[in-house]
C-alpha cells in the first residue's frame, strides 16, 4: 500500500490518479452500453492503453522502475486482443454474408 | 540366498522358454523338465533334517520400511507341497511336450506353465503374509493365462475370465484378512503369527480375519458355493488340468487353511464352518462327477470332492483327521495327476473324451491302460494302494469327529461310493469291452513323452501304499507324514500308518463302499439323468447366483451411473463440480469454524485501488448477463486486466506481466475458437437461470469466507525467508520468483512443462481428429 | 487470414520487435521480472499475430520447426540442464554457475538458464501448436 | 509517497506532464462516450489515449532521469504510437465491412462506392488491379 500523503507532489499525483480512474470508469461504461461489438472492442482497447498509463503512474508514485517493464509489455501486447476480435468479426461477417446476402446486422 | 534362487529360477526359465523352444525344438520338454527335477532333489535333501523337527528359514529383505521381506520357511507341510509341485510339475512339462507337440504357441504355454510353477512354489514356501499374497495372485494370473491358452475359442476365454474373477475377488478379500491379521499380531511373518495363535483366537478382529481368509481359500480351492469355476477351467489344455486344477493350484486354499490352522484353528467357528462346507463340497463334487460324460469333467468333479474332503478334515481337527488329511492330500495328487494325463492321452489318441463313445482301448493303449487301472484302484480306495490307507483314515477321522459325526460319516461314505463308480467310469468303461464304432480316431499307444507322467505317478501310488503298509514306524511315516501332521497341528504328532487295521468299523464301511460303488457304476448309464436333474441346485444354480447375476447387476449399475453422470452436458458437469466443492467447504466451515475466524478489518487502500475492485466486480457481473459469447469474453478480459493491475498495486510486476499475457492469449484463442462455436446464443431463462444465480452466489460467498479464514491464519514465513535469504548467494539471482521456478523447484517446473506439452499434443490431436471427421461426414 | 496491407506491413516490424523483447525478457529473467515463461508468451503472441496477418502457412514457415519439435527440444533442454548438477556429484537439477570476467563487467552463465530456455521452447511450442491448429481451421 | 526529484523545477515539469497526460486520457474517454458513431469514437480513443499515456510515460522518464529508465519509457511511447493506429484501422475496417450504421450527419462516405460495387469486403489495394497475395 502506498503511505500517507505529505508533500503537495502527492496531492498532484492523487489528482492524476483520480483523473485516470475517472477515464477508466467512463471507458467501462462504453463497454457495457456499446450497441455494436466494435464499440466494445474500441473501449477495451482504450482500457488497455489507460492501464499502461496507470502502471506508469504507479512506477512514478512508488519510485519502482520495475513497473515500467510491465507497462511496456502491456503496451506491446494490449492491441493484440483488438486484432483478434477484428479478425473474428470479419470472418463472421464474410460467413454471414455468404449465408444470407441481406444487410447482415452485426451482434 | 540359495532358497531365493530356487524359488525365482522357474520365473527366469519361464521367460527363456519361448527362446529355448525355438532353439531346441523337440528337446525343449526334456530341458525344461530338468529344472523342476533339479529343484525336487534340492528340496528332497531337506526331508532328512525336517524329519528331525528342524525348520529351514531364509530371508531376503525386500521392503524394510513396511516390514515386507522375501522370507521363506520350509517345514513338513511346505516340503510336501514343494515336492508335489516340482515332481508333478516335471511330469506335466514332459507330458505337455508330447500333448502340444507342434503347436505354434507352445513356447508361450511353457512360459505360463513355468511362471505358475514358480508362483506356486512361492506360495507354499512363503513366510511373510504379503509375499504369500503376491505369489498367490501370480498363481491366479498364470492360471488365467493357461485356461485361456487357446484364446480363439470364446468358451475358454469366458472360462478364464470366470476363474480369474472368482479367484481374484477371493484373493482380494484374503488380502484384507491378511492385513488385519498382520495388524492384530503386529508382524507379517507367518512363523511368528503361528506362535501367537492365542492372541489371534480371542482377538476382536478374529471374525473378520476368519471370514476374509476363508473367502480366499474357498474361492481358490473351489469350495461350495464357488466350485463352479473348476469344471469351467477344464477348457484349458489337459496338461494344465492335470497340474493346476488337480494337484497344485486348487490345493493352495487347502494349504492356506492347513498353514494357518495352528493360528486360526481350534475355535468352534473354525471347525464348524470348515467341516460343514467341506462335507457339502465333497458331496456336491461327487454328484457333479456322475453328472458329466466328458472324462475331464468327471475328474474335475472328483477333484472338487477331494478338496471338500481335505477342508472337512482340517475342520474336524482331531489328530486322526490331520493325519488323514496329509495322507489323502498326497494320495489324491498322485492318482488325480495320473488320471488327468490318461484322459489327455485318450483324447489325444482317440480324438474324444466322451466316455459313452469310447471302448476297448485296453489292447490299443496297454501302457496308458495300466497306469489308468492302478490310479483308479488307488482312487477307489482298494488295498494295497496308498488311496486305501487315505480312505481308511478318513473313515476313522469322520467317526471320531466331535461335531455332527453322523452327518459327516454319511457324506463321506456317499462320496466314496460315487468316487468308486467314477473309478470304474474312467478306467473300466473306455478300456474294456469291444472297440466303440463312433470313436473318431483309431487309437494307438501315446508317445513316450505322454507315458512318463501317468506311469510314474501311478507307480508312486502303489509304491507309497506298499511302503506305508508295514505296521510301526515305516518310511512314509517318518519322512513324510509325521513332519506334515506336526506342521498342520502346530505341535509334535506321532503318525503310525499301516495297511491292516484289523476288523473294525472303517473296514466294514469300505466293504459297503465297494458294494454300493459297483452298483452305482453298473447303473451309471440309466441313473445319469437322475444326477443331471440335480444340476440347477448344486451347479448351474451356484454359477447363476454367485457369478452371472452379480456380474450382470454390476454392469447394469455401471451403465446407469454412466448415463446419469456423463450426460455430455457441460453445464451439468460444472454444476456438479461447484456444488460438490461448495458442500465440502460448507461442511468443514460449519463444523470446524466459528464466526470469529472470519473477522477482518477494512484495508487502508487508496481510492484508485478500490476502483480496481469495482472494475473486477462489474466485469464479473457483465460477463454473467452477457447476451452472447463475445460480450462475455470481453467483460472477462476486463476483469483479467483489472486483476493484473491489482497485482501491480500489491507490488508484483512479474505476476502482472504474466496475467496480462495470459489474458491476451486467451482472448486470441477464444476469438479463434469462436468461429467454430455454434452461433446460438445461450442465455438461460427461468428456473435454470435462478438456479445458476444461487449456485454461483453461494460459491462466491464460500470462497470469500475461505479467503477471510486464510487471512487469519498466521503464516509461517519460514519458507519465504529461506528463499529471500538464499536467492542471491546460492542461486545468483535477485528475482526470487524466477529463481524459485528455475532453480530451487526446477523439478516441479520440469513436471509442469511436460504436462503443458501433453496438453498441447492433446489439443492438436483433438483438432486434427475433428478436422478429419468433418471430411468424413 | 486478414488481407489488410497495413496490418501485414506493421506485423513484419512488430513481430521482430516482440521476438527481441521476448529474448530480452528470457535473458534477464533471473534478476529482473521476466523469465522463460513470460518470454515464451510474448513470442507466442508474436507468432499468433503473424498467423492472423499472414495466415498459418507463412507463420509455420517463419517458425521453421514444427511446434511439436519445439516442445520436444524444450523438454530435452530442461531435462539436460539438470544433468550438469548430477555430473558434478550434486543432486539432480542443482544449479551450477560459471563466472566469466569480460573487462570489468561480470558475466554469469548458469545451468538454470539452460533450464529456462527449455521452459521457453516448450511453452512456445505448446501455445503456438494450439494456435496454429485452431488457425488451420480456415473455412 | 512520491519522493521529490530534488529540484523543484523538475517536480513541476513532471506534475505538469502527468496532469496533461491525465487530461488527455479524460478527453479520450469522454470522446468514446459522447461521439455518435463507432468510427468517430475510434479515432478519439486512439489519438487522445495514445497521447495521454505517452505524456505520462514522458513524465516518468523525466522523473527518473537515468538512461535505462528513459529508454524504456520512450520505447513504451514508441510501442503505443506504433500499435494504436493499427488497432484502430483493423477494428474500423471490420466494423465498416459489417455495415455499422454511420452518424446520420455524415457528409461524404468515400469508401461506400468501393464496398457496394466490388465485394462485400474490401480487398487491399483492390483499387489498384493486383491479384491478392
Amino acid at each position: 500500500m502506498i503511505g500517507e500523503i505529505n508533500s503537495n507532489l502527492d496531492i498532484a499525483m492523487l489528482v492524476v490518479f483520480a483523473l485516470v480512474s475517472l477515464a477508466i470508469l467512463t471507458a467501462l461504461y462504453r463497454v457495457f452500453k456499446g450497441p455494436t461489438l466494435g464499440d466494445r472492442v474500441v473501449a477495451v482497447d482504450l482500457l488497455g492503453v489507460l492501464a499502461v498509463g496507470f502502471m506508469a503512474l504507479y512506477s512514478l508514485v512508488t519510485g519502482e522502475s520495475v513497473y515500467l517493464d510491465a507497462a511496456i509489455a502491456l503496451a506491446l501486447i494490449a492491441f493484440l486482443g483488438t486484432v483478434a476480435f477484428a479478425r473474428y468479426y470479419e470472418i463472421d461477417n464474410r460467413r454471414r454474408k455468404a449465408r444470407n446476402p441481406g444487410p447482415g446486422a452485426s451482434p | 540366498m540359495t532358497m531365493l534362487l530356487a524359488v525365482l529360477s522357474p520365473f527366469v526359465l519361464a521367460f527363456l522358454a519361448p527362446a529355448l523352444n525355438r532353439v531346441l525344438g523337440d528337446l525343449t520338454p526334456w530341458v525344461l523338465a530338468s529344472l523342476p527335477a533339479l529343484l525336487f532333489v534340492f528340496f528332497a535333501m531337506m526331508i532328512g533334517p525336517i524329519a528331525e523337527g528342524e525348520i529351514m528359514f531364509a530371508t531376503v529383505s525386500w521392503v524394510p520400511s513396511l516390514g515386507v521381506d522375501l522370507a521363506f520357511m520350509v517345514d513338513g507341510l511346505s516340503v510336501t507341497f514343494a515336492l508335489l509341485i516340482l515332481g508333478i510339475g516335471a511330469c506335466v512339462v514332459l507330458y505337455a511336450g508330447g500333448y502340444l507337440h507342434g503347436h505354434p504357441a507352445i513356447g508361450r504355454f511353457f512360459l505360463s506353465l513355468l511362471l505358475f510353477m514358480g508362483a506356486m512354489l512361492g506360495v507354499v514356501l512363503a513366510d511373510n503374509l504379503i509375499t504369500l499374497f503376491i505369489f498367490w495372485e501370480l498363481t491366479s494370473f498364470s492360471s488365467f493365462l493357461l485356461i485361456g491358452f487357446n484364446h480363439e475359442s470364446q468358451k475358454s476365454r469366458d472360462a478364464a475370465i470366470q476363474a480369474l474373477v472368482i479367484t481374484g475377488l477371493g484373493g482380494l478379500a484374503m488380502l484384507g484378512g491378511l492385513i488385519l491379521m498382520g495388524r492384530a499380531t503386529g508382524t507379517w511373518s507367518i512363523s511368528e503369527i503361528l506362535a501367537a495363535g492365542d492372541i489371534l483366537r480371542d482377538h476382536e478382529l478374529y471374525l473378520p480375519i476368519f471370514i476374509l481368509v476363508l473367502c480366499g481359500a474357498f474361492t481358490k480351492s473351489a469350495q461350495f458355493p464357488f466350485h463352479f469355476w473348476l469344471p469351467g477351467a477344464m477348457q484349458a489344455p489337459t496338461p494344465v488340468s492335470a497340474y493346476l486344477h488337480s494337484a497344485t493350484m486348487v490345493k493352495a486354499g487347502v494349504y492356506l487353511l492347513a498353514r494357518l490352522n495352528p493360528a486360526l484353528g481350534g475355535t468352534d467357528l473354525w471347525m464348524m464352518t470348515l467341516s460343514i462346507f467341506g462335507g457339502i463340497t465333497m458331496l456336491v463334487g461327487s454328484i457333479v462327477s456322475l453328472m458329466k460324460t466328458d472324462m475331464k469333467l468327471v475328474l474335475a468333479g472328483s477333484t472338487i470332492m477331494a478338496l471338500g474332503a481335505l477342508v472337512m478334515l482340517i475342520g474336524i481337527g482331531t489328530d486322526y483327521a490331520l493325519i488323514a488329511m496329509g495322507t489323502f492330500l498326497v494320495a489324491h495328487s498322485l492318482y488325480k495327476g495320473a488320471l488327468f494325463m490318461v484322459a489327455g492321452s485318450v483324447d489325444h489318441e482317440a480324438g474324444t473324451r466322451e466316455v459313452p463313445i469310447l471302448g476297448g482301448l485296453r489292447k490299443l493303449m496297454p501302457i496308458t491302460f495300466a497306469a489308468a487301472a492302478i490310479a483308479c484302484l488307488s482312487m477307489a480306495g482298494l488295498p494295497p494302494f496308498f488311496g486305501f490307507i487315505g480312505k481308511e483314515l478318513i473313515y476313522e477321522a469322520v467317526l471320531g469327529a466331535e461335531w455332527l459325526a453322523a452327518l459327516l460319516v454319511v457324506l463321506a461314505v456317499a462320496s466314496s461310493v460315487m468316487i468308486f463308480a467314477v473309478g470304474g467310469i474312467v478306467a473300466v468303461r473306455p478300456f474294456f469291452g469291444p472297440e466303440h464304432p463312433d470313436t473318431p480316431k483309431h487309437a494307438h499307444e501315446a508317445p513316450l513323452l505322454m507315458l512318463v507322467g501317468p506311469v510314474l505317478l501311478a507307480a508312486l501310488s502303489l509304491v507309497f501304499g506298499l511302503l506305508a503298509s508295514p505296521d510301526g514306524a515305516n518310511l512314509v511315516d517318518i519322512y513324510l507324514l509325521t513332519p506334515l501332521a506336526t506342521a498342520i497341528a502346530g505341535q509334535p504328532m506321532e503318525t503310525n500308518l499301516h495297511l491292516w487295521h484289523g476288523f473294525n468299523l472303517p473296514l466294514a464301511l469300505t466293504g459297503v463302499t465297494i458294494a454300493l460303488g459297483v452298483l452305482t457304476y453298473r447303473t451309471w448309464d440309466r441313473t445319469r439323468a437322475f444326477w443331471q436333474a440335480l444340476d440347477p441346485f448344486i451347479f448351474a444354480g451356484c454359477q447363476k447366483w454367485f457369478y452371472e447375476k452379480p456380474l450382470a447387476g454390476l454392469f447394469a449399475f455401471a451403465d446407469w451411473l454412466f448415463r446419469n453422470i456423463q450426460s455430455g452436458n457441460l453445464r451439468f458437469y460444472f454444476m456438479a463440480i461447484f456444488g460438490a466443492t461448495m458442500l465440502g467447504l460448507a461442511a468443514t466451515i460449519g463444523v470446524r469454524m466459528t464466526p470469529a475466524d472470519f473477522a477482518f478489518d477494512m484495508p487502508d487502500a487508496r481510492f484508485y485501488e478500490w476502483m480496481l475492485c469495482i472494475l473486477i466486480v462489474v466485469g464479473a457481473l457483465g460477463a454473467a448477463q452477457a447476451r452472447n459469447h463475445l460480450t462475455a469474453i470481453i467483460t472477462l478480459g476486463i476483469m483479467g486486466y483489472s486483476i493484473a493491475l491489482l497485482f501491480v498495486a500489491f507490488g508484483a510486476p512479474d505476476l502482472a506481466m504474466t496475467q496480462f499475457l495470459v489474458e491476451t492469449l486467451t482472448v486470441i484463442l477464444v476469438a479463434l475458437v469462436l468461429i467454430h462455436l455454434p452461433q446460438r446464443v445461450f442465455s438461460p431463462r427461468g428456473i435454470s437461470r435462478a438456479r445458476d444465480l444461487v449456485l454461483s452466489g453461494l460459491f462466491g460467498a464460500m470462497m470469500t469466507l475461505v479467503m477471510l479464514a486464510a487471512l487469519r491464519v498466521d503464516q509461517d514465513l519460514f519458507i519465504s525467508e529461506y528463499y529471500a535469504a538464499n536467492s542471491v548467494p546460492k542461486a545468483y539471482g535477485t528475482n526470487i520468483v524466477n529463481v524459485i521456478l528455475v532453480d530451487f523447484r526446477s523439478v516441479d517446473t520440469f513436471g509442469e512443462i511436460i504436462v503443458l506439452a501433453i496438453a498441447g499434443i492433446g489439443v492438436i490431436a483433438m483438432l486434427k481428429y475433428r478436422a478429419r471427421r468433418d471430411e468424413d461426414d | 487470414m486478414m488481407r489488410s496491407l497495413i496490418l501485414q506491413t506493421f506485423t513484419r516490424l512488430l513481430v521482430t520487435l516482440m521476438l527481441l523483447f521476448s529474448l530480452f525478457l528470457l535473458w534477464r529473467g533471473h534478476n529482473l521480472p521476466g523469465g522463460g515463461f513470460i518470454g515464451a508468451l510474448v513470442a507466442s503472441a508474436a507468432f499468433a499475430l503473424h498467423a492472423i496477418a499472414f495466415g498459418v502457412a507463412s507463420a509455420r514457415s517463419i517458425l521453421r520447426y514444427d511446434p511439436r519439435t519445439l516442445m520436444a527440444w524444450g523438454m530435452i533442454f530442461a531435462g539436460a540442464a539438470g544433468l550438469f548438477g548430477l555430473a558434478a556429484g550434486k543432486p539432480y537439477m542443482t544449479g551450477l554457475w560459471l563466472e566469466i570476467h569480460i573487462g570489468e563487467s561480470l558475466l554469469k552463465l548458469g545451468t538454470p538458464l539452460i533450464f529456462d530456455i527449455g521452459v521457453f521452447l516448450t511453452v512456445i511450442g505448446m501455445v503456438v501448436a494450439v494456435i496454429f491448429s485452431l488457425e488451420e481451421e480456415e473455412f | 509517497m512520491t519522493t521529490s526529484t530534488g529540484h523543484p523545477i523538475l517536480d513541476i515539469i513532471v506534475v505538469a506532464l502527468a496532469l496533461t497526460g491525465a487530461f488527455f486520457m479524460i478527453v479520450a474517454s469522454v470522446g468514446v462516450l459522447r461521439l455518435p458513431d463507432l468510427l468517430l469514437r475510434m479515432h478519439a480513443a486512439t489519438k487522445a489515449g495514445a497521447l495521454g499515456t505517452g505524456l505520462v510515460l514522458v513524465a516518468v522518464a523525466v522523473y527518473f532521469g537515468e538512461v535505462g529508465m528513459t529508454t524504456r519509457a520512450l520505447a513504451g511511447v514508441a510501442f503505443l504510437i506504433l500499435t494504436a493506429p493499427v488497432a484502430a484501422h483493423v477494428i474500423g475496417r471490420a466494423s465498416y465491412a459489417s455495415g455499422v450504421k454511420l452518424w446520420k450527419e455524415t457528409r461524404r462516405d468515400e469508401l461506400a462506392e468501393y464496398y457496394s460495387t466490388h465485394s462485400p469486403t474490401l480487398v487491399p489495394g483492390s483499387e489498384v488491379r493486383q491479384d491478392p497475395s
